[in-house]
C-alpha cells in the first residue's frame, strides 16, 4: 500500500516527521511499520513534547530507590521493605466511555506497578468533571466512578484516597487520573531492561484482540466533533483477569527466571518491546503467528497496535520455560513464547515467515522527535479591590459552599470502593491523606493526590508550587514524613504557545516546591491535547505523595475527639481571597493571584506539626486549605460530630477574609487543655505564628454573631447534592 | 482447631481470613479451588473476593468447582463452614444455605462500617452477649437477601438469623438495612446450625490499631 | 447451531434491577411505562447437527450453570 | 404492549463474562461448545395501544438509558 498523506494524518504524524522516518529507514515504511512509528512517536509514548521541560524536576532524595524512566517510582521505607508508586491518565477514553475508560485506567497503572515486582496495597485517583449543570456531568461522574470502583474492588486492592472536582473548564474533557502503590522487597525489584542474547520473549496474559487499536493517538489527538467515530476503539476491562496476571506473576517473580518485565500499556506490543530492547541496547525478533489471538483473522498491524489489557511482555532465562508456564496454566493464562533477543538493535517482526517489519529500534525511541516548542509566559492578573465584601451574608455564604458539588461530602463515591480489602487501611478516604498499614509490620504509608485547577490557571508556577505543598501539608497532617511524590500533568495543546507556558511555568514551580522540601518526584505522566476546538483545559498538574509513618500510635486524623479542647490556627492569616472558593463561587469572580506560598514557612510550619504529633499534643490535625479555616473547621466538625464555638477575630480583619481566606501552610489543631502551656512553648520557641480561635462544644458548629447551627443539620446539608443524584443518571 | 480457607481464582479476602484465623492460633491451611482433597479441618472457611469475576452470578461458577464437591460431603458430616460475602455468595449457589443474594436494592456495590445485632445461639456466636451491637464493614455488589414466605417462616421458628443491620441503638428497620435485605438478614444459618453465610467481613475487624476488634469473637467462639 | 437463552427472575422475586431502571425511566418522562423486568441473555453457539442433541446439552447448561432454578426462570430459542 | 429488548456486546468488544461461562462450561465436559456471548434482557411493559409510539418510545428508552451505544447493539421484539 502506498502510504499517502492521508494515511500519515490520520496516524497522527506530521509531513516532517513522516521524512525522518524515511530517513532513518533509508526506505518508505509499509503500513504496519508505519503503524508502530505512529504509537512510538506520539505524544503519550515519546514525551516530544515534554521531555526537554520534565528534566529539570529533582528526583533524589535519600529515600528514592529509582526515579522517573522506569514503570514506576520506588522508594525506601527502610527494613528492605520498598514503596512503588506512579500515576497515569486516562482522559480521553473516560469521555468517550467512562466506565471502562476508568476502570482500564485503573488496570493499566496497577501493571505499571506489580511490573516491578510489588504488591499493590492502594489506589488512589484524582477526577475532574464538567460544571454541574452541564447535561453530561453526572452521567460521567457515574460512569467513571462504577468503573474505578469496578477494577480496584474485583481485584481486590482498596481504593482509599482521590479527589473530586467539578469545573466548566472540564465541560467537553474529563480528567481521570488514577494512582497505584505497591509494597516490595527492596533487593527484589525488577526492571524492564532487556539483557542476553537468544533470550527467550514471552507473551503472558490475556490474548489480543481488536480493542483500543489507536488507542495512544487517540490519547494525544485533540477532541473535535468526529470524536464520536472514535469510539470503537475503547478498551473494555476485565479485572478477574488482572487479579489472575497479578497472582502469577508475583509468583513467578519468587524464583529467579525474569531477565526483564514490561506490562503491555499504551502502544501494547509494539511499545512493550521496543522500550525493553532499547534499554537493553538489544534487538528483538518476534513471530507474530503466535501472538494468542481473541478474534480470527488479526492482522500483524492489528496485533502490534492493540491496546487489550492484561497483557505483560517478559524476557526469562533460558531453561526456565517450562516452570515459568506452569505457573501461568495454573492462574488459566496464556503463556507464549513469541521471540527472542537478538543482537540487531533491530525489531524484526515476521508472520507467516515472511519479514514485515524491519526497523531499528533507535529509529523508534532514541531518534524520536523531541521538540522545543515555543511558549510564552502566563499574564498575570493583578488582584483588584474587593469593595463589597463587607455587605456579603456569612450564614449563607458557608451553607451555599456546603451544599456546592465541589465541598459536599464525597460520601456516595467512597462508599462504591472497597476500602477496606487486604486489612490494612487505618485511615480510609476522607481524611488529609490515606494511611495504609505495610503488612503485618508497625509502619504505615500515607497518600495523598491533589491539585488545584483555578491557582493554577491564574498562575501556573505558583500554583505548581502550591500543590505540592499542599501535598505535603495533608501527608503531615496525618502523622507522616513525606518523602516522594509522583505527578500527572494534564494540559491543553502543546502546540499552543500559552498552554505550552502554563506547562513550562508550572514545572518550574513544582521544582521550586519539590527541591525545598525534598520531596523529588520519582514518577509521572504528561497528558496534553486535553481540550476541544481550540478550548483548551485549565492547567491541571495533579500530585500524588507518599509519606511514611514510623509508628503506629502516631497516626492522626482531622476528626474532633473531645469537648472542651482548644483549636488553634498554627501559621499566619493574612485573608487572601483571590482565586478562592468564597471569591468563585460566591462572589462568582474569578481573577487575581492565586495565594502564595513562603516556602520556608511551609517547611517550618510542617515540621512543628510533626514535632507536635509526636510528642502528643494534639488530638486532631487538618491543614487549611480551599475554603479557608471556616470550611476545615466544618469538615472537622461533620466528621466527628462534635461542634465548635469560634469567637470573631480580635484584630480589624474582616469577616470573610479572615474565615474564608486561603493564606497558605496552615494547619488547624485541637489541643487539651492540660497540653496547652507545652504546645505554646515549643510554638513560641520556634517562632512559629499561631493563634487560638476558640474551643471544641457539644452540638453546635457557631461562629460569633455570625453562625450557629447544629452539626447534624449541616453534615445533613454536606450530603444533599450526591444524595439527589440518583434520580437523573442514566443505568 | 485445624481450618483451611477455600482459595478460587479471584478471591481476594483469603489472605486477610488466614490472618484473623492465624492470630487466634488455628492451625490454617490454604486450599486450591482444584485441589479434589480437602485437609481434615474442623472449620472451613470461604473467604471473600470476586470468584471468577462474580461474572453469570456471583458466586455460581465457584459452585461447581470440585472442591465444592468435598466442603459439601464436610457440611453433611456436620463441619463448621463459614462463609464470608462471596463465600455466602458461594454457599447459596450451592444450596447448603437456602435463599438467594439480589443486586444492593440502590444497585450499587456498598462499602462501608455498619451495626449488626447479634443473635448467640449458635457456635459461631456463642462469645457475643445476645442482642450486642457490633460493628464490621461491608462490601458487596449482592447481599440483598432474598427467600420465599416458607423459608422465611423457618428461619425466624428455628432462629437461624446470625446478624441484622440495625443501628448504634439496635434499631432494624428500613433506614438502618444498607442493600434491602429481608428482616435485615446479614448472616444466616443453615437449619442444622453448622453453616453461616454473612455478608459482613469479621476478618477486617481484628485490630484496634485499624478498625476495632468486633470480629474477632466469631473465630474465638469457634474455637472452643 | 446456535441458541438464545433468556432468563428471567421468577414473578414473585424482587427484582431490585428492574425496579431502578423503571423508576428511572418514570423520572425521565416515560408515564406508559407499566413494568420492567431485567435478566440475562445468552448467545451459545455448539459444533453439533443434530437438533435434539444440542437442545439437550443447551437445556443441561442452562439447569446446571446458567440459571439459578430457585429465582430465575428460563427459554431456549433456536436462532440458527 | 409488551416488548423484549435484547442487548449484547458488539462483535469485537470483549466480553469477560462469556469467556468464564464458556470455559467453565467446557471444564464440565461439554466439547461441541464453541462460544458464547452474554448479554442483558429486559421485558418491558408499555401502557399504550399505538403499536408505532410504543415502539418509539422503547427505542428511546434504548438509547437514552438501556443501551451502551458504544459498545453495545440491541434487538426489540414484541411479545403481547
Ligand atoms: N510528569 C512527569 N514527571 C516525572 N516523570 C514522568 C512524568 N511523566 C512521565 N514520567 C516518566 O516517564 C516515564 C514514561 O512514562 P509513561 O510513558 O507514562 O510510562 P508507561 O510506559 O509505564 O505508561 C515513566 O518513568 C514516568 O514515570
Ligand atoms: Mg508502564
Amino acid at each position: 500500500m502506498k502510504i499517502s498523506n492521508k494515511i500519515i494524518e490520520r496516524h497522527g504524524l506530521k509531513i516532517d516527521e513522516y521524512k525522518k522516518i524515511k530517513l532513518l529507514l533509508e526506505r518508505e515504511p509499509n503500513l504496519l511499520e508505519l503503524g508502530i512509528f505512529s504509537a512510538m512517536w506520539n505524544e503519550h509514548c515519546s514525551y516530544k513534547s515534554s521531555k526537554v521541560h520534565l528534566k529539570k524536576l529533582p528526583t533524589k532524595n535519600k529515600y528514592v530507590i529509582q526515579g522517573p524512566g522506569e514503570n514506576a517510582g520506588v522508594i525506601d521505607i527502610g527494613d528492605d521493605d520498598a514503596i512503588i508508586f506512579k500515576i497515569e491518565s486516562h482522559n480521553h477514553p473516560s469521555f468517550i466511555e467512562p466506565y471502562q475508560g476508568a476502570a482500564t485506567g485503573v488496570g493499566g497503572i496497577l501493571r505499571d506497578v506489580f511490573t516491578m515486582g510489588a504488591r499493590p496495597i492502594a489506589l488512589l485517583n484524582s477526577i475532574h468533571f464538567g460544571e454541574e449543570k452541564n447535561k453530561k456531568t453526572k452521567n460521567l461522574l457515574n460512569g467513571v466512578v462504577s468503573g474505578i470502583g469496578g477494577y480496584g474492588n474485583c481485584i481486590g486492592i482498596p481504593t482509599v484516597a482521590g479527589e473530586t472536582k467539578f469545573n466548566e473548564t472540564y465541560n467537553e474533557n474529563i480528567l481521570v487520573n488514577a494512582m497505584a502503590v505497591g509494597h516490595a522487597n527492596k533487593n527484589k525489584i525488577f526492571y524492564s531492561k532487556a539483557k542476553g542474547l537468544n533470550k527467550p520473549v514471552v507473551y503472558v496474559g490475556s490474548k489480543t484482540g481488536r480493542d483500543g487499536i489507536h488507542g495512544a493517538s487517540m490519547a494525544s489527538a485533540e477532541f473535535d466533533e468526529n470524536s464520536e467515530d472514535k469510539k470503537p476503539t475503547v478498551q473494555v476491562g476485565d479485572p478477574f483477569t488482572e487479579k489472575l496476571l497479578l497472582e502469577a506473576c508475583l509468583q513467578l517473580m519468587k524464583d529467579n527466571s525474569i531477565i526483564s518485565i514490561q506490562d503491555m500499556g499504551a502502544a501494547g506490543l509494539t511499545s512493550s518491546s521496543v522500550e525493553m530492547a532499547h534499554k537493553g541496547s538489544l534487538g528483538l525478533e518476534l513471530d507474530l503467528s503466535k501472538v494468542p489471538c481473541r478474534e480470527e483473522n488479526m492482522t500483524p498491524y492489528e496485533m502490534m497496535l492493540s491496546e487489550s489489557q492484561e497483557r505483560m511482555l517478559i524476557i526469562l532465562e533460558e531453561g526456565k520455560e517450562e516452570s515459568a508456564k506452569k505457573i501461568f496454566d495454573k492462574w488459566d493464562l496464556d503463556f507464549k513464547i513469541i521471540g527472542k533477543t537478538t543482537s540487531s538493535n533491530k525489531l524484526i517482526l515476521k508472520y507467516d515467515n515472511k519479514t514485515v517489519a524491519d526497523i531499528p529500534i533507535n529509529a523508534l525511541s532514541t531518534d524520536a522527535p523531541i521538540y522545543q516548542r515555543k511558549w510564552e509566559k502566563t499574564k498575570l492578573v493583578k488582584n483588584k479591590k474587593l469593595n463589597n465584601i463587607k455587605k456579603g451574608n456569612f450564614k449563607e455564604s458557608l451553607l451555599k459552599i456546603l451544599t456546592s458539588p465541589n465541598h459536599s461530602n464525597k460520601k456516595w463515591i467512597t462508599q462504591q470502593y472497597d476500602q477496606m480489602v487486604m486489612g490494612d487501611t487505618i485511615l480510609r478516604s476522607g481524611s488529609d491523606a490515606a494511611v495504609i498499614k505495610i503488612h503485618q509490620k508497625n509502619k504505615a504509608i500515607a497518600v495523598s493526590v491533589d491539585s488545584s485547577a483555578n491557582y493554577c490557571n491564574a498562575s501556573p508556577q505558583v500554583g505548581g508550587k502550591q500543590i505540592v505543598c499542599e501535598n505535603w501539608r495533608n501527608l503531615i497532617s496525618v502523622g507522616s514524613r513525606p518523602i516522594a511524590i509522583t505527578n500527572c500533568l494534564n494540559f491543553g495543546n502543546p502546540e499552543n504557545k500559552k498552554i505550552m507556558g502554563q506547562f513550562v511555568e508550572t514545572i518550574d514551580g513544582i521544582k521550586e516546591a519539590c527541591e525545598y522540601l525534598d520531596f523529588p518526584v520519582v514518577s509521572g505522566n504528561v497528558s496534553f491535547y486535553n481540550g476541544t476546538n481550540k478550548k483548551n483545559i485549565f492547567p491541571t498538574p495533579v500530585i500524588g505523595g507518599v509519606g511514611l509513618v514510623q509508628n503506629l500510635n502516631k497516626v492522626i486524623d482531622h476528626r474532633f475527639k473531645d469537648i472542651g479542647n482548644e483549636i488553634l490556627v498554627i501559621g499566619k492569616t493574612f485573608g487572601h481571597l483571590h482565586q478562592s472558593v468564597y471569591m468563585n463561587e460566591i462572589l462568582g469572580i474569578n481573577d487575581g493571584l492565586p495565594p502564595e506560598v513562603n516556602l520556608k514557612n511551609e517547611k517550618n510550619n510542617g515540621q512543628i506539626i510533626m514535632q507536635l504529633i509526636d510528642n502528643n499534643f494534639v488530638r486532631s490535625v487538618h491543614d487549611v486549605s480551599a475554603g479557608g479555616i471556616i470550611l476545615s473547621l466544618a469538615e472537622m466538625s461533620m466528621s466527628s460530630g462534635i461542634g465548635v464555638k469560634i469567637a470573631r477575630p480580635n484584630k480589624l480583619s474582616n469577616i470573610f477574609e479572615y474565615f474564608f481566606g486561603e493564606d497558605q501552610s496552615r494547619y488547624i489543631v485541637e489541643i487539651k487543655k492540660e497540653k496547652i502551656s507545652a504546645t505554646i512553648k515549643l510554638l513560641d520557641e520556634n517562632n512559629i505564628f499561631h493563634e487560638t480561635i476558640g474551643q471544641t462544644q457539644a452540638n453546635n458548629f457557631s461562629v460569633e454573631k455570625e453562625f450557629d447551627e447544629s452539626v447534624d443539620k449541616i453534615y445533613k446539608l454536606n450530603n444533599t447534592w450526591f444524595k439527589n443524584i440518583n434520580a437523573t443518571i442514566k443505568k | 482447631m485445624k481450618s483451611s480457607v477455600i482459595v478460587f481464582p479471584g478471591s481476594n479476602c483469603d489472605r486477610d481470613i488466614a490472618v484473623a484465623l492465624e492470630k487466634l492460633q488455628f492451625k490454617n491451611k490454604m486450599v486450591w479451588h482444584k485441589d479434589s482433597e480437602l485437609p481434615k479441618s474442623d472449620l472451613i472457611v470461604i473467604p471473600g473476593g470476586f470468584s471468577y469475576g462474580d461474572y453469570l452470578r456471583s458466586g455460581a461458577i465457584a459452585a461447581k468447582s470440585k472442591i465444592l464437591n468435598e466442603v459439601i460431603k464436610a457440611a453433611n458430616k456436620g463441619c463448621l463452614i463459614l462463609g464470608v460475602c462471596n463465600g455466602f455468595q458461594i454457599l447459596i449457589e450451592t444450596g447448603l444455605i437456602k435463599g438467594a443474594l439480589l443486586r444492593n436494592k440502590n444497585l450499587k456495590f456498598i462499602n462501608k462500617d455498619v451495626y449488626l445485632k447479634v443473635n448467640n445461639t449458635n457456635q459461631f456466636c456463642k462469645n457475643y452477649k445476645n442482642g450486642q451491637i457490633i460493628k464490621l464493614n461491608i462490601a458487596h455488589n449482592e447481599g440483598n437477601y432474598f427467600t420465599d414466605k416458607n423459608h422465611l417462616m423457618e428461619i425466624k421458628e428455628n432462629n437461624l438469623i446470625a446478624f441484622q443491620y440495625c443501628d448504634e441503638k439496635g434499631l432494624v428497620n428500613d433506614e438502618t438495612n444498607p442493600n434491602g435485605s429481608l428482616n435485615n438478614i446479614a448472616g444466616i444459618l443453615n437449619s442444622k446450625k453448622n453453616i453461616l453465610g454473612m455478608m459482613p467481613h469479621p476478618e477486617r475487624m481484628i485490630d484496634k490499631i485499624i478498625s476495632n476488634e468486633d470480629g474477632l469473637n466469631i473465630f474465638s467462639s469457634i474455637l472452643n | 447451531m446456535k441458541f438464545a437463552i433468556t432468563v428471567t427472575l421468577k414473578k414473585d422475586v424482587l427484582d431490585p434491577q428492574g425496579k431502578v431502571v423503571q423508576q428511572t425511566l418514570q423520572n425521565m418522562g416515560m408515564d406508559t411505562l407499566v413494568n420492567v423486568r431485567q435478566g440475562k441473555y445468552f448467545e451459545i453457539e455448539l459444533n453439533e447437527t443434530k437438533e435434539d442433541v444440542a437442545k439437550n446439552l443447551i437445556e443441561e447448561m442452562c439447569k446446571k450453570l446458567l440459571v439459578n432454578l430457585i429465582i430465575e426462570n428460563y427459554t431456549i430459542n433456536k436462532i440458527s
